[in-house]
């Protein structure tokens, strides 16, 4: 698994990214939410995995006895998937605004802001 | 100085509200204040003229080695005294010739800016103290170009010499900062006795070059010329004051100022004699082909300045005493004649020469005026043109290679300068006419009494030369040769080479006049060659710019997001594969194959689910199962989480993704059905460009996985959690106390996203497209 | 009082917007919590800044925690810099926003959201670890996401959904990068990272390579070449209250963690980063200053344009001596104010005249001639002419560069300079020198109650003008001081004993 | 989705996931949860709530407060005033919701508020320290132990201002989006 887990996390970021790629807006906010979570795995694997022993110290004991998992790539998970939930929800919120204003899904009927405007 | 210039600031700023209170007598302390600063300079004069030079330091930036230090002798102080004396005139003439307008306040506002600018520039005595007012002298000069904004040709005009200085100004920086590197200081003074060091540095080429441009923007020498015609879009005080006689000198007094420093070399000298020739002889031709007063002047005016670059080129004492003698006579006669043409042009309405005639009777004073200063320009015998004339004569005749060329240059413009004088400083006024042109308003002493002054000035320092101007003047070649000076100027040399040229110019001058008309026929001759002018190459290169531009910029900023994020990944992996590609670590993947022996039967499942899920979800047409996927690859996610020990964050992932299903559907249950958008071919690059991001992502784990990790921090946490920290749960220890510092930023970014949504949700404007 | 004074410019922006939320009926009470806010704010950094000045770096751990493993706060220079920076462009946005901004946007949480996105600048620059870092940055990202999207017109959301869509991956190339750090090296806190990589290392290359994810994830943010496209996508959109503080600082605050990492922590291989530097420096400001100059909208022209000076900023990181940094800092200080000012500019220009674009506007020369001197001042400042402030931070740039011999970067700095002054004065030319082009009478007669509002805008525009002619005409505090930032940011030993107590 | 069983169900089960998410929160020092599990656990009992009646539904049950009350009689004195209003207020309130002379007041709780709160005690559960001349967030626990949550704390202060911002969050978000 621990081997396995670096190429499960590559088929996520590519699918992630195609899926940005599209030019739906809906393939494209179900591509960022897989793109965060791709990077939360990432985050994850790359401090190291401990199969089986959790952050937890036992009541009968004052330290923490190894094997124990790393609580650094745990917490900063933690904070960075509420955080990504946060913006999460901004986005989906944002992309049914968009909808309901444009009457559109496809993205590149979304050009006209970064246009240089005609003068004279 | 330092007062001098701070008042000048003062003033200037002063002067829209003075010209509010005082309405038309604003011009008393405008020109009140050059005058003051005239006469201190004349009080300092005699220290300088006995040989000391003053200085006077005064902190900016030291720690950047910039600071107000100002440096006075011979050549700033004649320069200072041109500024300054001409200016009191300038700003009285100003007061007549813009009485009236409304926004006379804002144009005494700049003028005085720009004196006061020039006047620091010529007393700097450190070379980035100089840049500074170098730079405020083109700002101002700019302003006051497109005086009149509603006109678009003023507006292109002041644009053009903006850029065309502004070019040279950067450059000049440029330069600047070489030298400054070369002679190891910034203080003139110092540098001054540097010049060595800065002639055999290994930055003296750049440094000149970057130098030159400066001085040759500035001083409309070839090929940077053309802006200095297209100024004259100025109020005719400006045209007198900013394009002959002060700003497009201090590219003259910026090269004589550094003549020690930089100067001596070969290339020094064959750039400025070739630049200045070229200047000198064009500006001559091209002023035989205009029938517009001020282009007239402005470009004598320019062919006066190449002269003046040709002379310091030559570099020897005589060409020097040329220089500054020449200098101060063109200066008077130049600014003379700018401000006769100002006063035909507020009288009659017209500076065309071809309709103008027989002004004399109308204009008396500016008449007299313009015959004197016409006088000093041909070099007629009592005048201080004259001496300067016979000077520059004398100094290209001297014994060197090129003197037949340089004399030729020499001679070809005299002769021009005389023809022109006599259309202006007669044709126009003098000669007898039927019908004279008509006047608008009679002359007014405010108009005319600055240029009788300037005019009388030239003959009064011709017929009395050494009074006060010689010693001036040697004191200001001393300044640029660096050795003391003895010349002494008289009118009358006795019977020399020099004479009989002068007197052979004059007379093929006259010639030159009554042959104008044919000349101004060929002018449309020549607007085929125009096309390869500079001027034209310019506008071409402007308009170049700003098509190259605006494609560059559409190509760039296309407005398509995906072609955006796939520039921004294919950066990424561009810069992750350079990072790794010369001496990265290799990948081992053989050491690792044994953990494929730990594998268990569950985690394939659930592989095996994550990756036919991403599949469907990729074939799936409807939207609430492609979020019944999503919800199962974050469930997913959570099971891995809890696998590798981390119960904690699979709980919050659990129930986050719970959550983001809710959202899902309480906001997106009403998009319409998907539909294919992309194009085939289009697809297959993002394929493989999503292909390679994945790829490189993991490569990145297996590498950084490869070694091991030895985290002071688990331990750290491991050991304190419960002893210091009172829980066990060490994830929540760190959360709420190890680290609760992030997570208040967590919950910070938590409450605006809520805001926000509501925001959103609630908040819809439709014309809001304004503030 | 050193552990208060540092987390001042931190707490007083988070209670301000809590007080803010707890007052979110009354708009009126927001906006005089705000005004308090925003003066103690500024008090505070500049206490902050004169303690910092006074006595070197202070640090302070968040709960006691020692260095490595606890947060840390870290003040030296170059931050306090920032974030007095920041309190003053803040104030003039804040005194902006009251007439400036409609009062729907203000009642849907403008006033609370801009203080916490004050606080993320604060907390971004004052923080010293790494992911902590991180969590200021999605601090501001959310707030700059709102107040983007704030009012919902579609330009907006048109805007917000690129601006949104790029920086998530942002944040997630950043997220990443930090997993790499901690994955090498075990650490996060800044101070000890520094030193780990100091010593040898296995591999300096993994190092190296976890520095381009956060070259892409800073670049992103700071906008650099190729990564700058939700700039001037999304920038323009919202109301100049919200844009003015966006554009001004966002990117700036980016900036600063582009160049404090970079001299901190990811310097093992500069035979590497230097040219690339140097390359994305050239790059970035020719391809800004060409956008800017090709744009024909005032807001637009200064968003474009935003990409080109942060090409100056990266320059001097590129240079990477103490006076290249001195000036890069200097820089971002003068930026920032010229930035905000110019866009506030623009908002009181089309506070009365309803546009932005160049060619509706006109005859602001003759109608409006105060507001034509504080754009003029500050426009020339952005186009470096001297003695206004944009000048020394080129300068000084232009020297560094020489000194080393990068002749190739510094001769398109200063090309690029002249097209700024173009942009600038095609702006000038529009809108303040030519005449207002005909259009319907009505459209004229501006009533007098929004004139007296647009006078009341003069005022923090007037407060930002000061500062930007402070810092120009007698720039020698702030070049002193940015040099002595330049310093402490090079000599990293200073940051890591204060830091670890070493 | 409104059916009968489904009310009942949410109805009964709201309780419990408030408790229990109280329960995971206080647990959070020592075992899986805290302030962010738990917050999450008890809005999403909130949340269906909304989903099956409608964020008024929703309001109306959980977050409005019913005050009653009547004006004070002349001679009557203040205290026992106060004594009679907290009595009706705590024990009385189902008979007085009918009573014609009363009045009622409501109190609504609004998400914001919530948060605000949330953020208050968090940001101030650190400022402790500060005062005392110790860094920010410095921790400060008491000796004593209360049974099932433990000792108190400014952790868990800080842990407790979590769980009502998530609380208040989460309300907020479904409100407004099945207002939609």
């Amino acid at each position: 698994m621990e081997f396995l887990l670096p190429f499960l996390i590559g088929i996520l970021f590519s699918a992630s990214l195609y899926l940005i790629l599209h030019r739906h807006f809906f393939k494209l906010i179900l591509g960022l939410i897989l793109f965060s979570l791709a990077t939360n795995l990432f985050l994850f694997v790359i401090g190291r995995l401990t199969r089986g022993g959790s952050a937890i110290i036992g009541q009968d004991e004052n330290v923490a006895v190894e094997p124990f998992a790393d609580p650094v790539p745990q917490a900063l998970l933690l904070t960075a998937i509420v955080i990504g939930f946060g913006i999460q929800s901004f986005t989906i919120v944002l992309i049914k605004r968009v909808y309901q204003s444009f009457g559109t899904t496809d993205l590149d009927d979304m050009n006209t802001t970064d246009q240089i405007e005609e003068h004279h | 100085m330092f007062l001098a210039i701070l008042a000048g600031f003062l003033l200037a700023f002063a002067a829209p509200l003075l010209h509010r209170w005082l309405g038309k007598w604003v011009v008393v302390p405008m020109a009140l204040l050059p005058f003051t600063i005239f006469v201190y300079l004349l009080t300092l004069s005699p220290a300088v003229l006995a040989g000391n030079n003053l200085g006077e330091l005064q902190a900016w930036a030291p720690s950047l080695n910039i600071n107000l230090h100002f440096f006075l002798d011979g050549l700033s102080l004649l320069f200072a005294l041109l500024i300054t004396g001409f200016g009191t005139l300038i700003m009285l003439y100003a007061g007549g010739y813009l009485k009236g307008h409304p926004l006379l306040g804002r144009f005494y506002l700049y003028l005085t800016l720009f004196m006061t600018a020039m006047l620091g520039l010529v007393l700097a005595g450190n070379i980035m103290a100089i840049f500074v007012f170098w730079e405020l002298t083109s700002i101002s000069s700019y302003l006051l170009i497109g005086f009149n904004q509603d006109k678009e040709s003023s507006r292109s005009s002041a644009l053009q010499a903006l850029l065309v200085t502004g070019l040279g100004g950067l450059a000049l920086m440029g330069g600047l900062i070489l030298v400054g590197m070369a002679g190891e200081t910034y203080t003139l003074s110092e540098l001054l006795e540097r010049g060595d060091l800065v002639t055999n540095h290994a930055l003296y080429l750049p440094a000149l070059v970057l130098l030159l441009l400066g001085a040759f923007t500035k001083s409309a020498q070839f090929p940077f010329h053309f802006w200095l015609p297209n100024a004259m879009a100025a109020p005719t005080p400006v045209s007198a004051y900013l394009h002959s006689a002060t700003m497009v000198k201090a590219g003259v007094y910026l090269l004589a100022r550094l003549t020690p420093v930089m100067g001596g070399t070969d290339e020094w000298q064959y750039t400025l004699m070739i630049v200045g020739g070229i200047t000198t002889v064009l500006g001559a031709l091209l002023a035989t082909q205009h029938v517009d007063l001020k282009a007239i002047l402005a470009y004598t005016t320019i062919s006066a300045l190449g002269l003046l670059v040709t002379m310091t080129g030559i570099g020897t004492a005589p060409a020097m005493e040329a220089m500054v003698v020449f200098l101060l006579a063109h200066a008077l006669y130049k600014g003379t004649l700018f401000l006769v043409a100002g006063n035909v042009d507020h009288a009659t309405g017209t500076r065309d020469l071809t309709q103008l005639t027989g002004l004399s009777g109308t204009m008396r004073y500016t008449s007299i005026a313009a015959l004197l200063a016409g006088m000093s320009m041909a070099g007629i015998l009592p005048f201080f043109g004259f001496i300067g004339k016979e000077l520059l004569y004398e100094a290209s005749l001297e014994e060197s290679p090129f003197r037949w060329i340089l004399f030729a240059m020499s001679f070809f413009s005299g002769m021009v300068f005389v023809a022109v004088a006599i259309a202006l400083g007669y044709g126009i006024f003098w000669r007898r006419s039927q019908n004279p042109t008509p006047l608008q308003h009679p002359d007014k002493p405010l108009l005319y009494l600055p240029p009788v002054i300037l005019a009388s000035a030239g003959l009064v320092f011709g017929l009395l030369p050494g009074f006060f101007v010689t010693p001036l003047l040697r004191r200001a070649s001393e300044a640029m040769l660096g050795v003391e000076q003895t010349f002494d100027l008289a009118l009358w040399h006795g019977f020399t080479l020099a004479l009989g040229l002068s007197v052979l110019t004059v007379l093929l001058g006259y010639v030159v006049y009554r042959f104008s008309n044919r000349l101004l026929s060929y002018a449309s001759r020549f607007s085929g060659l125009y096309l390869f002018g500079p001027a034209n190459l310019y506008q071409l290169a402007l308009r170049g710019f700003m098509t190259g531009a605006t494609k560059i910029t559409a190509t760039i900023q296309n407005g398509y997001l995906r072609s955006y994020i796939a520039a921004i990944i294919t950066a990424h992996i561009a810069l992750v594969v350079l990072s790794l590609w010369e001496n990265g670590p290799r990948l081992e993947l053989g050491n690792n194959l044994h953990l494929l022996s730990q594998l268990r039967m569950y985690e394939i499942v659930l592989l095996l689910m994550i990756v036919s899920a991403l599949i469907f979800l990729f074939k799936s047409q409807s939207r609430l199962t492609s979020i019944a996927i999503m919800g199962i690859v974050g469930y997913s996610a959570s099971l891995f989480y809890i696998l590798f020990g981390a119960p904690d964050v699979a709980a919050t992932q659990l129930l986050i993704e719970t959550l983001t299903v809710v959202i899902f559907v309480l906001i997106l249950h009403k998009l319409p059905v998907f539909k294919y958008l992309s194009h085939a071919t289009e697809r297959y690059k993002y394929v493989t460009l999503s292909l390679t991001f994945g790829a490189v992502m993991t490569y990145v784990i297996l590498i950084v996985k490869q070694y091991p990790l030895d985290s002071q921090l688990k331990a750290y946490f491991g050991q304190g959690s419960f002893l210091l920290g009172k829980g066990r749960n060490i994830v929540n220890v760190i959360l709420v106390d190890f680290r609760a510092f992030d997570t208040l930023g967590e919950i910070v970014v938590l409450a605006v996203a809520a805001i926000g949504i509501m925001a959103m949700l609630k908040l819809r404007m439709h014309k809001g497209d304004k503030p | 009082m050193n552990h208060l004074l540092i987390m001042l410019p931190i707490l007083i922006p988070l209670y301000g917007a809590i007080l803010s939320l707890f007052c979110w009926r009354s708009v009126r009470v927001q906006l005089y919590i705000g005004i308090l806010t925003q003066v103690c704010l500024l008090v505070a950094s500049f206490l902050l800044l004169f303690d910092v000045n006074e006595s070197g770096i202070r640090t302070t751990q968040i709960g006691s925690w020692p260095a490595p493993y606890g947060i840390t706060l870290v003040a030296d220079l170059f931050s306090a810099m920032i974030v007095i920076t920041s309190a003053i462009t803040g104030m003039a946005v804040y005194l902006f926003s009251i007439k400036g901004l409609d009062k729907a946007r203000q009642t849907f949480g403008y006033y609370p959201v801009l203080l916490v996105l004050q606080l993320g600048v604060s907390g971004a620059c004052l923080t010293g670890d790494l992911f902590n870092l991180f969590v200021w940055f999605e601090v501001l990202l959310m707030c700059c996401f709102v107040l983007i999207a704030l009012g919902g017109t579609k330009p907006q959301l048109e805007g917000a959904i690129k601006y949104v869509t790029i920086n998530i991956l942002a944040t997630s190339f950043l997220l990443a990068g930090i997993g790499i750090v901690y994955g090498t090296m075990g650490s996060l806190n800044m101070a000890e990272l520094a030193l780990l990589v100091r010593m040898p290392v296995a591999h300096p290359a993994l190092i190296n390579m976890a520095g381009m994810f956060f070259l892409i994830a800073f670049g992103i943010k700071a906008a650099i070449f190729p990564l700058f496209f939700w700039l001037p996508a999304a920038y323009h959109t919202p109301p100049i209250a919200i844009s003015a503080f966006i554009a001004g600082i966002i990117t700036k605050v980016g900036m600063y963690a582009f160049i404090r990492l970079f001299t901190l922590i990811f310097v093992t291989d500069q035979e590497l980063t230097i040219p690339l530097f140097t390359v994305l420096a050239g790059f970035t400001m020719v391809i800004g200053v060409l956008g800017a100059a090709s744009q024909n909208d005032f807001r637009k022209i200064l968003s474009f344009h935003i990409v080109s000076q942060i090409g100056y900023m990266l320059m001097g990181l590129a240079l990477f001596t103490p006076l290249a940094l001195a000036g890069s800092i200097y820089f971002i200080i003068h930026n920032i104010l010229v930035k905000t000012n110019l866009f506030l500019i623009s908002g009181v220009v089309a506070h009365r005249h309803g546009t932005f674009a160049l060619k509706k506007l006109g005859g602001l020369y003759l109608q409006q001639p105060i507001l034509s001197v504080l754009f003029f001042i500050s426009a020339f400042s952005l186009a470096g002419i001297p003695p206004f402030s944009g000048f020394w931070g080129k300068f000084m740039l232009a020297k560094a560069g020489f000194e080393i011999g990068s002749f190739t970067i510094v001769l398109v700095s200063l090309a690029v300079s002249l097209m700024t002054i173009f942009s600038m004065t095609k702006i000038w030319n529009e809108v303040f020198w030519k005449k207002k082009p005909e259009q319907e009478p009505l459209l004229d007669v501006v009533p007098q109650q929004k004139l007296r509002d647009n006078r009341q805008l003069y005022l923090p525009v007037g407060i930002m003008t000061v500062f930007i002619l402070l810092i120009g005409l007698y720039a020698e505090p702030v070049v002193a001081m940015a040099q002595l930032a330049a310093e402490q940011l090079l000599n990293s030993k200073l940051y890591i004993n204060a830091v670890l107590k070493r | 989705m409104k059916t009968v069983i489904l009310a009942t169900a949410i109805r009964i089960l709201i309780p419990l996931f408030i408790i229990f998410s109280v329960y995971t929160l206080f647990r959070g020092h020592n075992h899986p949860g805290g302030g962010f599990i738990g917050g999450l656990i008890g809005s999403i009992a909130f949340v269906f709530h909304t989903m099956t009646h409608g964020p008024q539904q929703t309001v109306n049950t959980f977050l409005k407060l019913n005050l009653y009350g009547y004006p004070r009689q002349p001679n009557q004195s203040r205290s026992l005033y106060l004594m009679r209003m907290m009595r009706v207020n705590v024990w009385r309130r189902r008979r007085m919701a009918r009573h014609p002379e009363v009045k009622q007041r409501m109190l609504r709780i609004e998400p914001v508020y919530i948060i605000a709160t949330g953020l208050f005690l968090a940001t101030t559960s650190g400022v402790l320290g500060l005062l005392s001349g110790q860094p920010y967030m410095h921790a400060y626990w008491s000796d004593f132990y209360i049974p099932v949550l433990g000792k108190p704390g400014t952790p868990i202060l800080f842990d407790l201002g979590v769980y009502l911002l998530v609380i208040g969050v989460v309300l907020k978000i479904t409100f407004v989006m099945s207002e939609e």
